[in-house]
């Protein structure tokens, strides 16, 4: 088991965010959490840093309780974020956002790890002695994945990845999670508003609404289940 | 499902001695360069004198206090844990109404005793004019309020704008004859002017640049009226400014030739109070017309801009506000309530000097505003009481009255960093309050 | 001309002063976003800790001045270390993530309560102690005029230098410094990445505290007499040159402080002296109306 | 506005040979484009293709390097849009616009967001505040007035029971929609909105296509869309414009510009293996 | 609710002030205990204490003990205002203050709206040529001071080049002005005319002004912490100068900040107390208690006799009749004869001119 959380409760300034959330990922998983704007997706992920902390519950990574651990310390265990919005330091160059990616991972990693993302994201090979801030949303998202990817994480979190991202990009993105997963065996949870292709790359799902649980399955499940068709896959009539 | 609810556990008697024990520690090694060694002069030179008895004492102190202190907060948070596991939070609407409620009865409150106040001290100076201090410096806040709490530009050098307002007067009264009613729109309008003036060149700039520019405004507004002697008297100000009269009657033991005084006209025995009450009762009514100008422009157009210009000015241009006007308008309009303070200051102390409006007077206001809670009306009232009577208490400890006050700002800021009373009330409701809950309910 | 080159030397000497002082405005502001209105008072604190060290040094007979002045500045970075990590961690962490203007306000309270507290224990008279590095080169030798440059001069402008560039490179180059850029641009993230926040911006505030307290020694040596009210208008100067430079940019801080430094020197040598400070202020606007992020600062691209 | 409806010119905004650079970059590279009266144009095109740059320069938020940009505005006649000042290009020319990263004032309530937007007609009415503050009835009337206004548009996008509501503190899609109702509240002639549907889920996005096309077809507002939401693009625009690399690579009605292979090249991208016919359900195929 | 006991509670305070204490006989001093000048404020409690010792020793006034209120207007006109009407609440009979002009000023009158009776030392001739009644000033004033500075400079300096220079405040400005009136009366021009601002650290600019115009002689208004500051750097820059001041110069700290370039001073002052041999049992005793009797520290002990013997010769305590009594006396004090002139003034203010010499200040031979 990678990751647990059982019944964590959290709060957000006045708002309970989180009430009693129940989820797992297992090893070598890609788990995907749907839900509606407001449902908490991000409030959950951002817990599982301790921020906001949860209130209640307890959350396990590793076979380690991290309910009380500190944030930068929980990042250091080997969870690794892909925030929504994709937080590149804007003032720092595309090398440097890959370095504080590998602020606290082996340094004797590193040439190989920052060969393997070239490799992967030829664009930020060309782009490396720019600044964060003059990249374009694809770019950015693919320096975030970067990132993340460059502490070598045990479990990779995605917020969101597809957002204000053009069609081009959103399928990269998507084919990304696949490979790492299938190729590198990478452990991903993945929050997407883009249900439907969320869905099909997952192995499994859950459904937040109103900072609960609501539905949990696999990606086939869900993606069948005519709830989850009505409010997430399908516009209304208009 | 489990719900294992977390309290953060109390600390055991070990831990609370660890870090009672490190907070001692951090205390001795600031306290031994300065209070464990001191230089003292033994005939033109110097020689460092050791006072490790009293290092030992202050660390022995800070371990007590921090103890105490640690101990205070646990139990206050335990308080608190009891209170919201007791009863459910109350929700947004429920909390605004409540805070908005002791607003308002606190505002009553407030006004209640600031009429009767002379009426109760009427043969005492002191708190008279400690109170006449606190009203002026609620006029201040309320005139910067509208800059920084509002408009949301901060501003370091506002005592510039209470200087013109003081000067113009001094000079309008002592080289022109004006009266105090006749100095009073001029001033204001020059102090506008001022505003103006100031507010043209930094329109772009934001945050920090903006403050550090209206500080060296504020500077530069000082050393010219050092500087320039002919015009302001320098470093000697001036003095025997006149005192307002009332309505034509002067506040003195005896009239000149044909005119009459106060006590004469009423037939009362002439006292010093009279003059006193008067001033407090004049500013009492200037500060409420303040506030109604205040309170009234928030509701405006022109107020709501102003808070927009806070909040986003990039959308202010995008929704068709020309942000020029808004921010000159903000300055101007605070320069002007900043420079009938200064009338009024120069007509109560009737003598001013480029002293009294050195950068910390302005730190202070800005201090009142940000401590009330920016925007707020009474929040300043609350600020400018404390920070006003803060130091008059600290009398009583002589030499570590400054200190104390220091102290106090930053504990303030501490307990409270959105200022004492950060609730804000909308200035327009479609749904009046009652119903606001219902309403909600039935949306869901 | 021997006058004008005697002026410029003065100048920069005096705004190598301002400079070495706003690098540590510049620096705690790059990563917190607020102005430390204490830092002119922890620079007053090192100074008083720098003449007891000096007269300690005095009574126990050293008069090895490399050895004492080692000596001075290690005791005085220790001690102002820990007041700039005190101040930290009483005024300004608790109020992390509140509104812009509590910790300035904190801030101002701070510096009062700094003032204070060294006047109570360090009594209210100036503290002076004897010269310690006297005499200097005397450069050009007019009839008129003898352009000269005192050693202690040269100490300031070299050391100003000196921690300019180490710092630049500092924050430039290593992990710290990453670390520390990382807090100022997004310190969420900078978490998410592994980066202990706290400690970060701990550390930085001592490093600010480490140059004011450099600043506190240079001061103590060069004019000998130190009292407890020097932090407030040099504080403000040093800021006035940080904004001047561009805020957050070092080799900004020591341009803004240079210019300052001759504006000032320039200004009261062949005008009024006594305007000297509106021509300082009247000059920053005129620099802000034309950049309104410095000399040296980022140009701020309006994000739109 | 339906007086204005009726007798509209064919084209209302027409940027010709606009150029837009930043030292030396170049966001805006000879950029020529119509956009049609009382019609919804879609500008699509890949993350930083100058999308957004083009809508800064067309609210006065930018100065364009070259190039014109001509509005026929059915009161005011021809206007050029490149010479105004942002708050006169929403003030007088009645374009207004919505940002990527919504910009509400977060603090002030959804009703008084609105108010604001309404804030130069009130502040005629309150004649420089002195009307406002002695409470005249002119001044009365017309607050009044604003309030209905915001009310309307709060009850035609159903969120009037947010109304006094900080809008900071509401949720990612409704403060989408309220960023639409405000900018509505200027009376709009042209409406620029940028990336409404982005976090919205397929269903907000429907509701948001039914309110464009209802804002166009019944109002006459002309409307101008960057949105990289297919299901959103398609579906109602009359045309749509292609950018990449700050020129245009293709125009013409949503199906041209489906079917056209350097935009499949360069934005909408090859169907590759897994999810091609995935692909055609979220981009297009929903439009049925 | 608990902010309405906090308002509640600040206004029960506020009453708590009011209460007099009127079982003695209360004086005050009143000055900057805290701030730039607390220094200055230091010397004037030192003093003041001592003398009330004394007098209750004696057995008091008019067989009341004296209680001494000491008040901190930190040199801010608005604080010294809200001094002054704390004093007059604890219902004080006389006062020793303020110290700057500048708070002297504005207080004086609320101390004239409360008849109460003050001896200052501050040296703006504002201070006494509004016409209040109740002011009177123990020191000479800086025309005076001027006069007998500047005409000392230009008597001795004739040929040489000489600036007059001053801090910026109202006492400083007002003294360099006399000064260099005084000098141009006697036919010396002065050379440079310049401003510093106090607080600043760095004459270095100043001084090569004064090499560049070859002056070496400097007429000073302002505080002795400049003075210390002006000289170090002037030594260090190779430059000879000759300092003339006025009574700020009699703080010791000029010698241990200065070092030997304090012989290099010269400043005017009322004829030394601590030569005076009346005052020299008194002189013996400040040293006995480890406090320099300098600067302003028998002149509040003067302040303190000269209420006493005002106090005697009224044989009252009421307004009028001290008021009446202090215009008519002569009073001996450790300062030496007082008597005042219908403004306020003393009417013998007779400065001299000092030097300081190896740490002690003499008359100038």
């Amino acid at each position: 088991m990678m990751l647990t959380m059982e019944g964590v409760h959290a709060h957000y300034g006045h708002i309970h965010a989180l009430r009693g959330i129940d989820v797992e990922v297992q090893v070598g998983e890609i788990v995907t959490l749907i839900g509606a704007n407001g449902a908490g997706k991000s409030t959950l992920m951002m817990s599982l840093f301790g921020n906001p902390r949860a209130s209640a519950g307890r959350i396990v990574f590793d076979g380690e309780d991290i309910t009380r651990v500190h944030t930068h310390e929980i990042a250091r265990r080997g969870i690794a974020l892909v925030p929504e919005g994709r937080r590149i330091f804007p003032r720092m160059t595309v090398m440097e956002n890959l370095q504080m990616g590998a602020a606290h991972a082996d340094p004797a990693n590193y040439d190989a790890d920052l060969a393997r993302m070239f490799a992967m994201f030829p664009i930020l090979e060309q782009r490396q002695s720019q600044r964060g801030g003059t990249l374009s949303g694809g770019e950015q998202q693919m320096l975030a994945i970067a990132r993340a990817l460059m502490s070598r994480p045990k479990l990779l979190l995605l917020d969101e990845p597809s957002l204000g991202l053009a069609p081009i990009y959103i399928r990269k993105v998507f084919q990304i999670v696949r490979e790492l997963n299938r190729d590198h065996g990478m452990t991903i949870l993945l929050v997407e508003q883009n249900a439907n292709q969320a869905l099909r790359v997952a192995h499994r799902g859950y459904v937040l609404q109103h900072g609960e649980i609501t539905l949990a399955g696999t990606g086939a499940e869900l993606l069948a289940s005519p709830e989850v068709r009505a409010a997430y896959l399908e516009g209304g009539h208009g | 499902m489990s719900t294992v609810v977390f309290a953060r556990h109390a600390m055991t008697a070990a831990e609370r001695l660890r870090d009672a024990g490190w907070v001692a520690f951090v205390g001795f090694i600031l306290g031994v360069p300065l209070i464990g060694l001191t230089t003292v002069d033994v005939g033109g030179r110097l020689a460092v004198n050791t006072r490790f008895g009293l290092l030992a004492a202050t660390v022995a102190a800070v371990f007590a206090g921090r103890l105490l202190l640690r101990w205070g907060l646990d139990q206050a948070r335990e308080r608190k844990q009891a209170r919201s596991a007791a009863g459910a939070p109350a929700s947004a609407d429920e909390r605004a109404q409540g805070a908005q409620k002791v607003v308002t009865v606190l505002g009553w409150i407030a006004l209640g005793a600031a009429v009767a106040l002379p009426i109760f001290y009427s043969d005492n100076r002191y708190v008279v004019d400690t109170a006449t201090t606190v009203l002026i410096y609620v006029m201040l806040g309320w005139g910067l309020n509208v800059v920084v709490g509002l408009a949301g530009l901060l501003d370091l050098g506002y005592v510039a704008f209470y200087a013109v307002g003081a000067y113009s007067y001094a000079l309008l009264s002592t080289q022109y004859g004006w009266s105090f009613w006749e100095a009073l729109p001029v001033s204001g309008a020059l102090a506008a002017g001022f505003g103006i003036l100031l507010g043209y060149p930094i329109l772009r700039l934001r945050g920090d640049y903006l403050a550090i520019v209206t500080l060296g405004f504020g500077e530069i507004i000082r050393v010219i009226l050092v500087n320039w002697t002919e015009f302001s008297g320098g470093p000697n100000g001036i003095s025997s400014i006149p005192r307002p009269s009332f309505f034509g009657l002067d506040f003195a033991r005896s009239a000149p030739e044909g005119e009459q005084t106060f006590a004469g006209f009423f037939g009362l025995d002439f006292s010093p109070m009279h003059r006193l009450i008067f001033l407090y009762y004049l500013i009492l009514v200037l500060a409420l017309l303040t506030h109604a100008f205040v309170s009234r422009l928030r509701k405006l157009p022109v107020g709501r801009a102003w808070e927009a210009l806070r909040e986003d000015e990039i959308a202010c241009r995008a929704m068709g506000m020309n942000t020029t006007n808004i921010k000159l308008s903000a300055f101007a309009i605070g320069a002007m309530l900043g420079g009938f303070a200064g009338v009024f200051f120069a007509a109560r102390q009737g003598f001013i000097s480029p002293e009294s409006f050195t950068f910390a007077e302005s730190a202070i206001i800005l201090a009142i505003v940000v401590l009330g809670g920016m925007g707020s009306q009474m929040g300043v009232v609350l600020a400018a009481t404390l920070l006003v009577l803060i130091p008059e208490f600290g009398r009583n400890f002589a030499e570590y009255r400054m200190l104390l006050f220091g102290a106090a700002m930053v504990l303030i800021m501490i307990w409270k960093p959105g200022g004492l009373l950060s609730h804000r009330e909308p200035t327009v409701r479609l749904n009046p309050l009652g119903r606001a809950g219902a309403a909600r309910e039935a949306a869901r | 001309m021997a006058y004008a080159l005697q002026q410029l030397i003065n100048g920069l000497t005096l705004g190598a002063m301002y400079g070495l002082i706003a690098i540590g405005y510049t620096m705690v502001y790059g990563i917190i976003g607020m102005i430390n209105f204490a830092h002119g008072d922890i620079f007053m604190v090192s100074a008083f800790i720098a003449v007891t060290a000096f007269t300690l040094l005095a009574a126990a007979d050293v008069t090895s001045i490399p050895l004492a002045l080692s000596f001075v500045l290690i005791v005085a970075i220790f001690f102002t270390s820990a007041y700039g990590w005190a101040v930290e961690r009483t005024a300004y962490r608790p109020l992390r993530g509140s509104t812009r203007l509590a910790p300035l306000i904190s801030a101002i309270g701070m510096s009062i309560f700094l003032q204070n507290t060294v006047q109570l224990t360090q009594g209210a008279r100036v503290k002076p102690i004897p010269p310690v590095l006297e005499g200097g080169l005397v450069l050009w030798d007019t009839p008129a005029f003898a352009v000269q440059i005192s050693w202690s001069q040269m100490l300031i402008i070299v050391t100003t230098v000196t921690l300019m560039v180490a710092f630049t490179w500092m924050i430039t180059q290593t992990p710290f410094g990453r670390q520390q850029r990382s807090c100022e641009q997004d310190r969420t993230m900078a978490a998410l990445l592994g980066v202990n926040v706290d400690r970060t911006i701990s550390l930085t505030f001592m490093l600010g505290a480490a140059l004011a307290a450099v600043a506190g020694v240079m001061v103590t040596v060069y004019y000998g007499v130190v009292d407890f009210f020097i932090g407030f208008l040099v504080g403000i100067k040093a800021f006035t040159a940080a904004v001047l430079g561009g805020i957050g940019s070092l080799p900004g801080a020591m341009l803004g402080g240079l210019l300052i430094g001759l504006i000032e020197s320039f200004w009261a040598a062949y005008l009024w002296a006594e305007y000297k400070d509106v021509a300082t202020f009247g000059i920053l606007c005129l620099v802000l109306m034309l950049r309104p992020s410095g000399l040296l600062g980022r140009p701020e691209v309006e994000k739109v | 506005m339906n007086a204005a409806a009726l007798n509209t010119p064919a084209t209302l905004l027409s940027v010709q040979k606009l150029t837009m650079r930043f030292g030396g970059l170049v966001a805006i590279d000879d950029l020529s484009l119509d956009v049609p009266a009382a019609s919804i144009t879609g500008i699509i095109g890949p993350n930083g293709a100058g999308k957004t740059t083009l809508f800064n320069c067309l609210t006065g938020f930018y100065k364009p390097t070259t190039g014109s940009l001509r509005l026929a505005h059915p009161q005011h006649g021809e206007m050029r849009l490149e010479a105004l000042p942002s708050h006169r290009v929403a003030r007088d020319a009645q374009v207004v616009r919505t940002f990527q990263n919504i910009r509400l004032f977060p603090k002030m309530t959804v009703l008084e967001n609105l108010i604001v937007a309404q804030h130069n007609v009130l502040q005629r009415a309150s004649k420089f505040s002195i009307a406002g503050l002695l409470g005249l009835p002119g001044y009365r009337q017309a607050e009044q007035e604003a309030i209905e206004r915001a009310a309307t548009w709060l009850k035609r996008l159903r969120l009037e029971h947010l109304a006094d509501h900080a809008a900071g503190a509401l949720p990612y899609g409704i403060q989408r929609r309220i960023e639409i109702a405000r900018a509505l509240c200027v009376d709009p002639v042209l409406l620029c909105l940028d990336e409404p549907a982005a976090g919205l889920n397929p269903r907000e996005s429907a509701e948001l296509n039914a309110l464009l096309l209802y804002l166009c077809r019944e109002l006459g507002i002309a409307i101008l869309l960057i949105e990289h939401d297919m299901s959103v693009v398609m579906n109602v625009s009359d045309h749509i414009g292609v950018i990449s690399y700050g020129r245009k690579i293709a125009e013409g009605t949503p199906e041209q510009v489906r079917n056209d292979p350097e935009v499949v090249k360069a934005y909408l991208g090859e169907d590759d293996d897994e999810d091609a016919q995935d692909t055609a359900v979220t981009t297009g195929g929903a439009t049925a | 609710m608990k902010k309405q006991t906090l308002l509640a509670a600040a206004l029960l305070a506020l009453g708590g002030f009011s209460g007099a204490a009127l079982a003695d006989l209360t004086v005050a001093i009143a000055g900057p205990m805290t701030g730039q000048y607390a220094s200055a404020g230091d010397q004037i409690r030192k003093g003041a204490e001592m003398a009330i010792a004394d007098i209750n020793a004696r057995g008091g006034v008019l067989g009341q003990k004296l209680k001494l209120e000491v008040g901190d207007d930190a040199c801010d006109p608005k604080q010294a205002v809200s001094v002054a009407n704390t004093m007059v609440n604890k219902g004080i009979v006389y006062m020793h203050g303020h110290w700057c002009s500048s708070s002297t000023i504005p207080a004086s009158d609320v101390y004239a709206d409360a008849d109460i009776l003050v001896a200052t030392v501050s040296t703006n001739p504002q201070v006494t040529e509004r016409g209040l009644p109740n002011v009177f000033r123990i020191m000479g004033r800086d025309d005076q001071q001027g006069l007998v500075a500047g005409g000392y400079i230009a008597d001795n300096f004739k040929d040489r080049k000489v600036a007059v220079v001053d801090d910026k405040s109202a006492y400083g400005k007002g003294l360099a002005d006399e000064m260099a009136k005084a000098m141009s009366d006697k036919g010396l021009k002065p050379s440079l005319r310049e401003s510093i601002t106090a607080g600043e650290r760095d004459y270095s600019s100043l001084i090569a002004k004064f090499k560049q115009a070859g002056v070496d002689v400097m007429a000073f208004g302002g505080y002795h912490t400049e003075v210390a500051l002006i000289l170090r750097q002037a030594q260090a820059a190779g430059l000879q100068l000759t300092v003339m001041g006025g009574d700020t110069m009699t703080n010791a700290e000029l010698v241990t900040a200065a070092g030997p370039a304090a012989d290099n001073v010269l400043f005017t002052f009322s004829p030394d107390a601590r030569k005076n041999p009346d005052a020299a049992p008194v002189v013996e005793k400040f040293r006995a208690a480890k406090v320099e009797p300098e600067g302003y520290v028998l002149y509040a002990y003067a302040a303190m006799q000269l209420f006493e013997q005002v106090a005697t010769a009224a044989n009252s305590t009421k307004y009028a009749d001290l008021e009446k009594a202090m215009r008519g006396g002569n009073f001996k004090t450790v300062i030496g004869d007082l008597a005042f002139g219908p403004k306020g003034d003393l009417n013998v203010p007779g400065f001299v001119v000092y030097r300081w010499q190896g740490g002690q200040y003499d008359y100038v031979k």
